[in-house]
């Protein structure tokens, strides 16, 4: 991580309230979009460096391209130790390209798992040890159970509890059920000065 | 959860705006003028399209194992669910799909419960928590209306179709659960083998229910069940010996512990199996050509024949079945003779001779035959050509082909009755005999049936056949006279397919022909089971003539006459 | 399970530079991680993402023409009975997709060619995988196990035959992805030399 | 989900066994109290995991102050979608298209997950190709394929010209790819003498195929109808309706007639049995069976085991209207087809007594928000359960269990922290009760060592949420500094607990703002199973308090209308009380 400020802590703490760990591997990272008060643990990886190649001839691979995002972030994110995120690739008009991974707000990524979708929206739960498939598309709230593989492709839709292999619709989210996707708090429980856990 | 939250949010649901313009709506409908109030029947599931229109009518077909749902008017159900463990936990636990989970099914199955847990009710109530049948059925009810129907809880009239052997018990906790939690206006009652026959343009059946926990043959004449018979040979028997076959081929390793009584795999594993490869051997032929071929040969494609006699001895090789809830999961090799075993011992049990059997364990063509042999003459000429499959097990390969051909050799070596014997023998020779057949049988014996109920052997149904009363004749007149001068098939072993239960209900319904028996809401919640007039004293007939008020039931006020029909009765 | 190795891999031994047989064509991130005694091939036109792990501690690993190997994918990582096989290699035929966080032990392994082995995989040591297989995320193949051809194994270890005969295609397209990831990923063989 | 402890369960009131209009039968096999008499409830009867709820999952009534459950609630059906296009489907297309989305959304038959329209010229790999490419440079025919397990509608025999609408082209496709007729084909194709005679023909040389459903429902119901409007019936249709209506009369007094000698004969009853007779024909719905299943029994050897769908798939398969009438339908992974997506509902929710709305989400399918949102979780108490690390005496047993997750070692006193928050912009009094020994086999002994007290309103907490100028839970500096005073008064605890000042019977634990600790001490039981009963069942070894709590507390007087900001104007107070069970999962006990 490319920052100025004098190491101190395991966490690297931004102007916008991120919160990145030192031990986490962000490739390209000029193509990597933080929203602010995001949470980065150690392990994670993000791949910045597989932006979108419009033409199969073109040059912006070097990434320089101001307008190539990869993977944008909202705010008050979570990711867990150890899971990756990176944009999903396929073949377009015969050529092959990257398209850039865009996830919301309030976005809680569990351990180990691995993120490839188009679109993740907000309120979204992911489990531990989950496999996130090629262009899948996350509505708002939905929780994802630990261990679940999200095939390429699939359409979750808002309020659904999807788990299985492949993942398959096991419930709704219940009406009471939409706080529950709030990280605010447990922001406050990681940085260099972690509030303990409310109970 | 009480009365005001049932009584229809809507005011035209209330039972006297339903009744008032239904009359109209049949005047429009068919060009006669309303029905005398002689005849109820529109009344019960009549009602202007303007109604129908925004309210189906939900039927629900009730399986032990698992209920269909859909519409009335409907070829075919919207949804099936299956009751079994996962269904049985607490809202939010999704446990069944966390990875590391394992159902535990051993303990599950632990005390004879092997595969209870997939079954909404056992038959046998007594120390039998019926309150959880109501639990498990409104949940099953809403999975299927939020997820197949996508109806919300309006209220909505139903019509469930039930075996005629449902216990009044379960079928007072299936209406207290259903009327308490769903606020149905009505529930009507049809029995399955009616409805069956409906669903295969029949007015008469023999109906084989192949189900789960018991096979059932109930004889249905124009439309009313005279007999039934049942054995305990069904299903679970299936399954229970796929898992004796396995369990027996296990490598001695698996064995675990020697106790014979506890299961070695579990019962969804089993089960899987059974419905996968579980198949039935055809009979195996002793002598000359079944004659069974003959008498099918005339309605049936000769395939019969050939699966009459064909030489078991193609069937070689084996089948490799993986099996996963073995104590290691392995594979187990399987000649696929041995596959056939378990549909051997469950239905037919042939080492033994058919007296060693008591009547609640008759091999399946046995008890076929005795409940055609019961059947007064003509009774039994129609219902034998008009025999409906149907239950989870009519779909093992090869086993409705066994057991018609079974069937017809036992027909073979005993006949109905002497007379009726050399009969068929004259059938067979000539078959330009065959227009006797009809008029033959036509004659219906009085006081056939009550002989025949009385379950004495031929002899009796014998005497009956001899004295036949010329007046029944007319009818048969009528029938010639009739838009159609066909014959009716009659006397010649034959098997016909029905839609289904579900679907014909959807017919009868979408008709709008009565129910047996209707139940109104506020009525039940009244009075509950004990409201119901009782007709369980009386026999069939008598309680057959009680369901003519049991048509006008709905309408009527509380207290007037009404029965669970055949429900009644158990 | 599979993920559990994969999120913490295990501590390679410091030091060792293993010998290694790179193509020129082959594109490999400096962040990958080569490490043991025994040597590691690479051949043409393959990559090696970032944090991609070869550990060949307990045999040669041996990676065909035109693999991508994802990050954090692991190729020989060290057994729990290590040392038991004296020579365990790994090797990867031709058009082998190793997906992120997969693991393939080593123990004469084979992975054959076109085949997909699935994020957060394991493949157990000793086990033939065939031609053109696909296994599904999280899929685990126990050690020693042969996976016959054109096998999909899916939702928990449930198998069945790929019968859309895509082969050919799937082989194409890959090759175009690896254009693309040659000019994406700064490749730099030098430092494993 | 319920497994990870511990956990809380809330008994809707509407299930209280005592309120349903016929109380089940008191001697049930599981041989429990909760039967018998509703006071003590017993959390693991079978019948409570059809009644208790996380709270998440309640609502409340604010006209009817009562919690309502998703089994007490009437719902209404705002919008039907499709989960995969998200396109909404108006309800009119429900009758007439069905329950499933009629574009081309489908499920893989043999793994569940979705299906993706590829051209099958150039076969892609779905992994590399998204479906919204297809149309561009190639052209048909097309295939459905699954991105997961690579299943292709080719498998089955079926392929598609164009790449949209496949559920129209689907529906006229037989497995193996021959085309089916539609109704109405058939029906134009019976009406041509010509091919009549050709299908008869057919019949003899036996390849006359069998009847499907859909049409021989159709036939069936055209037999009926015209049956019953038959000119030649003596009376009208309604009559012959009559007839074919099991139990009318009429049809019963001529059946009676046959065997009783026709006393109750009458003339009308016989002329309608003439309009009535059987279906003689296909046309007319009669489908002699085939009972010759030799040919699948080949197959059935040749295919083996995994030449069969299992359960899971056959109860996946819609409904198969297309196939003829085939017993077993759906055995062979041949025979499987794929699932178009069902449709699935917004639904808004009412209180049945009172008919208020207590939650309507807007209609929209894309979007997420709520109208109405009356949630429980606004308005009762949550329990926050936490153990209680002591370390007196047996402080390893205690300590063990303050690790979450961790086992509880049976026999040895362990205490909990249970933590009630106040929602409610009102002081509240509650009042709990717990039977001293949980019910069920294993019975653990249980005292809450404060079983009465009062939780302050949550205003406060409300300021700081709207400071924090977020909607949710909210409240972030208040919380920290609760959890500072509770970080606090848990040292002075540890310290001060040989001489148990903390533990005096009575006495809360602790109070916040709005929030209030108290203690319960638990002896877990011992699972040894006796010789006699059988072995340990499912989760018989989590220690599941059940227990009774009352709130009560002075509200204004007539219900305050749609939620979340109720006036602070306190004008005329009338008392309130919510009382229900609720369960405690503890832990789980470790086994000896």
């Amino acid at each position: 991580m490319s920052s100025r400020r004098p190491p101190r802590g395991e966490y690297i703490e931004t102007d916008t309230g991120n919160k990145v760990a030192r031990k986490a591997t962000l490739v390209g990272t000029q193509n990597i979009m933080l929203g602010g008060k995001t949470v980065i643990q150690p392990e994670v990886m993000i791949r910045g460096d597989l932006i979108r190649t419009i033409q199969a001839s073109s040059q912006s691979a070097s990434g320089a391209a101001p307008n190539s995002t990869a993977v944008s972030i909202g705010r008050y994110c979570f990711l867990s130790r150890g899971c990756c995120l990176r944009p999903p690739g396929r073949l377009y008009k015969g050529a092959f390209t990257y398209m850039p991974l865009r996830i919301g707000d309030h976005v809680f990524v569990g351990a180990g798992s691995v993120v490839q979708a188009a679109t993740v929206g907000s309120h979204v739960h992911i489990g531990a040890k989950v496999a996130v498939g090629e262009f899948a598309i996350i509505k708002d709230y939905v929780r994802i159970l630990d261990g679940t593989v999200v095939p390429p492709n699939m359409v979750i839709p808002s309020f659904s509890i999807v788990a299985g292999q492949p993942a398959r619709l096991i419930g709704e989210v219940p009406e009471g059920g939409h706080e529950a996707f709030e990280l605010r708090d447990i922001y406050k429980t990681v940085g260099n000065n972690p509030q303990p856990a409310p109970s | 959860m009480s009365a005001p939250a049932g009584s229809g949010p809507l005011p035209h649901r209330s039972v006297a705006n339903i009744r008032s313009p239904s009359g109209a709506g049949h005047g429009h409908r068919h060009q006669s003028g309303p029905s005398t109030p002689l005849r109820p029947i529109p009344s019960n599931f009549g009602s202007p399209s303007s109604l129908r229109a925004d309210e189906e009518m939900v039927i629900i077909e009730f399986g032990t194992r698992k209920l269909h749902v859909g519409f009335s008017g409907d070829p075919a159900p919207r949804g099936c669910v299956w009751f079994g463990p996962d269904q049985q936990r607490r809202a939010g636990d999704f446990r069944e799909w966390q990875a590391d989970y394992r159902y535990d099914w051993k303990s599950a199955a632990a005390g004879g419960l092997w595969g209870k847990d997939h079954e909404l009710w056992q038959y046998d109530v007594r120390g039998f928590d019926l309150g959880l049948v109501g639990d498990k059925l409104e949940r099953a009810l809403r999975e299927a209306f939020t997820k197949y129907l996508l109806i919300d809880s309006r209220p909505r009239r139903m019509v469930w179709i039930l075996p005629s052997s449902l216990p009044i018990p379960l079928l007072s906790a299936a209406l207290d659960s259903i009327f308490s939690r769903f606020q149905p206006p009505t529930v009507s009652l049809l029995s399955s083998p009616l409805a069956l026959a409906v669903g295969a343009g029949v007015r008469s059946a023999l109906v084989v229910d192949l189900g789960w926990s018991e096979t059932v043959v109930t004889s249905v004449y124009e439309y009313r069940e005279v007999d039934s018979k049942r054995s305990i040979r069904g299903g679970r028997m299936l399954v229970e010996q796929t898992h004796n076959l396995l369990a027996k081929h296990l490598p001695e390793t698996q064995k675990g512990s020697g106790d014979s009584q506890e299961h070695i795999l579990s019962f969804e594993e089993c089960s899987d199996i059974a419905t996968r490869m579980a198949w039935c051997k055809p009979r195996h032929v002793s002598g000359p050509n079944p004659p069974s071929s003959d008498t099918l040969a005339t309605v049936q494609e000769q395939d019969e024949v050939e699966s009459g006699d064909r030489p078991s001895s193609k069937r070689m090789g084996s089948v490799a079945i993986p099996l996963k809830s073995s104590p290691s999961p392995t594979s187990l090799e399987l000649p696929f003779d041995a596959l056939a075993e378990p549909c051997e011992n469950a239905f037919f049990d042939s080492q033994y001779s058919p007296a060693s059997f008591d009547d609640h364990e008759l091999p399946l063509p046995l008890l076929v035959y005795r409940s055609l042999l019961q059947l007064p003459v003509d009774v039994r000429s129609l219902c034998m050509s008009r025999i409906i499959f149907t239950g989870g097990c009519s779909n093992v390969l090869g086993l409705r082909g066994r057991i018609l051909d079974e069937l017809s050799q036992l027909v073979l070596e005993r006949g109905w009755d002497p007379v009726q014997g050399k009969g068929v023998e004259q059938l067979r020779a000539n078959s330009k005999l065959k227009r006797r057949g009809p008029r033959q049988a036509g004659n219906g014996p009085p006081g056939a049936a009550s002989q025949s109920d009385d379950g004495d052997e031929q002899d009796g149904v014998w005497h009956d056949a001899a004295n036949t009363v010329p007046e029944a004749d007319l009818i048969e007149e009528q029938l010639k006279r009739g838009t159609d001068r066909r014959p009716r098939v009659e006397g010649e072993m034959r098997a016909i397919e029905s839609l289904g239960a579900w679907s014909g209900a959807s017919l009868v319904t979408h008709l709008k022909a009565p129910a047996i028996a209707t139940i109104d809401r506020e009525v039940w919640l009244l009075h509950g089971a004990a409201g119901a007039s009782k007709a369980g004293d009386v026999d069939h007939k008598t309680q057959r003539q009680s369901l003519g008020p049991g048509g006008l039931m709905r309408g009527s006020a509380a207290g007037s006459a009404w029965t669970l029909g055949v429900w009644g009765a158990s | 399970m599979s993920s559990k190795r994969h999120s913490i891999l295990p501590p390679a031994p410091a030091g060792s530079k293993p010998p290694i047989h790179f193509s020129s064509s082959i594109t490999i991130a400096d962040s990958a991680l080569l490490t043991g005694t025994h040597p590691i091939a690479i051949h043409s036109e393959s990559v090696v993402h970032p944090r991609a792990r070869l550990d060949s501690l307990a045999g040669r690993i041996t990676v065909g023409r035109r693999c991508v190997v994802h990050e954090r994918a692991s190729l020989g990582a060290v057994v729990g009975t290590s040392g038991r096989i004296t020579e365990a290699a790994v090797t990867l035929g031709d058009y082998v997709i190793v997906e992120v966080g997969a693991a393939i032990e080593a123990g004469e392994t084979v992975i054959g060619e076109g085949t997909v082995v699935g994020v957060g995989a394991r493949v157990g040591a000793g086990a033939v995988v065939g031609k053109h297989c696909t296994l599904t995320p999280h899929t685990e193949i126990a050690a020693g196990e042969v996976v016959p051809d054109f096998t999909v194994v899916y939702s928990n270890g449930m198998r069945r035959t790929d019968k859309r005969g895509a082969a050919e295609l799937r082989n194409k397209g890959l090759a175009r992805q690896i254009d693309v990831l040659r000019r994406m990923i700064p490749s730099n063989p030098a430092k494993f030399a | 989900m319920a497994a990870p402890t511990p956990y809380t369960y809330i008994q809707c009131p509407c299930s209280d066994v005592s309120t349903l209009s016929h109380p089940s039968d008191p001697n049930s096999p599981t041989g429990t109290e909760a039967d018998e008499d509703d006071r003590t409830f017993d959390p693991r009867a079978p019948r409570s995991n059809y009644s208790l709820y996380p709270l998440e999952y309640l609502l409340y009534c604010e006209d009817c102050h009562q919690i309502r459950c998703p089994r007490c609630v009437a719902e209404e059906i705002v919008t039907y979608y499709c989960p995969n296009c998200l396109f909404e489907v108006p309800s009119s297309n429900l009758k007439s298209e069905g329950n499933r989305c009629t574009r081309s959304c489908f499920q893989c038959p043999v793994c569940i997950g979705p299906l993706a329209v590829t051209s099958v010229e150039t076969k892609p790999d779905p992994r590399l190709l998204a479906p919204d490419n297809i149309a561009a440079p190639h052209s048909g025919p097309y295939a459905l394929t699954c991105s997961y397990c690579h299943w292709s509608s080719t498998e089955v025999g079926i392929q598609f010209e164009k790449p949209n609408s496949i559920h129209a082209q689907l529906a006229k496709l037989r497995n193996g790819g021959t085309t089916r007729l539609t109704a109405k084909e058939r029906k134009e194709r019976r009406r041509d003498p010509a091919h009549r005679s050709a299908t008869t023909e057919g019949e003899e040389s036996g390849e006359q195929e069998d009847l499907d459903l859909e049409t021989q429902f159709a036939n069936l119901k055209a037999f009926y109808q015209n049956q019953l409007a038959d000119p030649n019936s003596a009376d009208s249709g309604l009559a012959a309706l009559g007839d074919l209506g099991f139990s009318s009369p009429t049809s019963l007094s001529r059946i009676m007639s046959i065997y009783t000698g026709g006393s109750l004969q009458d003339k009308k009853a016989k002329s309608r049995v003439g309009a009535m007779r059987e279906a003689l024909e296909p046309d007319e719905g009669l489908q002699v069976a085939n009972l010759d299943e030799s040919a699948a029994i080949e197959q059935l050897q040749s295919e083996g085991h995994d030449g069969t769908a299992c359960t899971a798939q056959r109860v996946d398969q819609p409904p198969h209207l297309g196939e003829e009438h085939l017993h077993g339908r759906g055995r062979f992974t041949s025979e499987l087809r794929p699932i178009p997506y069902l449709l699935r509902t917004k639904r808004s929710k009412r209180c049945p007594i009172c008919r208020h709305i207590i939650s309507k989400p807007e209609a929209k399918v894309q979007t997420t928000r709520f109208r109405i949102r009356l949630v429980a979780g606004s308005y009762i108490p949550s329990i926050a359960i936490r153990p209680l690390s002591l370390s007196n005496g047996g402080g390893s047993a205690s300590g063990a269990a303050a690790v979450p997750g961790a086992l509880l070692d049976p026999l040895r006193p362990t205490h909990y922290l249970l933590t009630f928050k106040n929602p409610i912009f009102e002081t509240i009094k509650v009042t709990l009760g717990a039977p001293s020994k949980t019910p069920g086999r294993f019975a653990s002994k249980v005292t809450v060592l404060c079983p009465d007290f009062e939780i302050d309103a949550n205003t406060d907490v409300w300021d700081e949420a709207l400071k924090e100028g977020g909607g949710g839970g909210g409240g972030g500096g208040e919380r920290d500094r609760e959890r500072e005073r509770r970080r606090r008064k848990r040292e002075e605890g540890s310290q001060s607990n040989n001489n148990h000042n903390q533990l005096e019977v009575g006495k809360i634990w602790e109070r916040g703002r709005n929030w209030v600790s108290i203690v319960v001490e638990v002896v877990p039981a011992s699972l040894r199973v006796e010789a006699g009963d059988g072995p340990l069942r499912e989760d018989e070894d989590v220690l599941e308090i059940p227990m009774f709590v009352r709130v009560e507390w002075e509200g204004e007087a007539g219900g305050d209308e749609v939620g979340s900001v109720p006036t602070r104007d306190r004008d005329t107070r009338e008392k309130r009380e919510l009382a229900y069970w609720c369960v405690l999962g503890l832990g789980r006990i470790r086994q000896s």
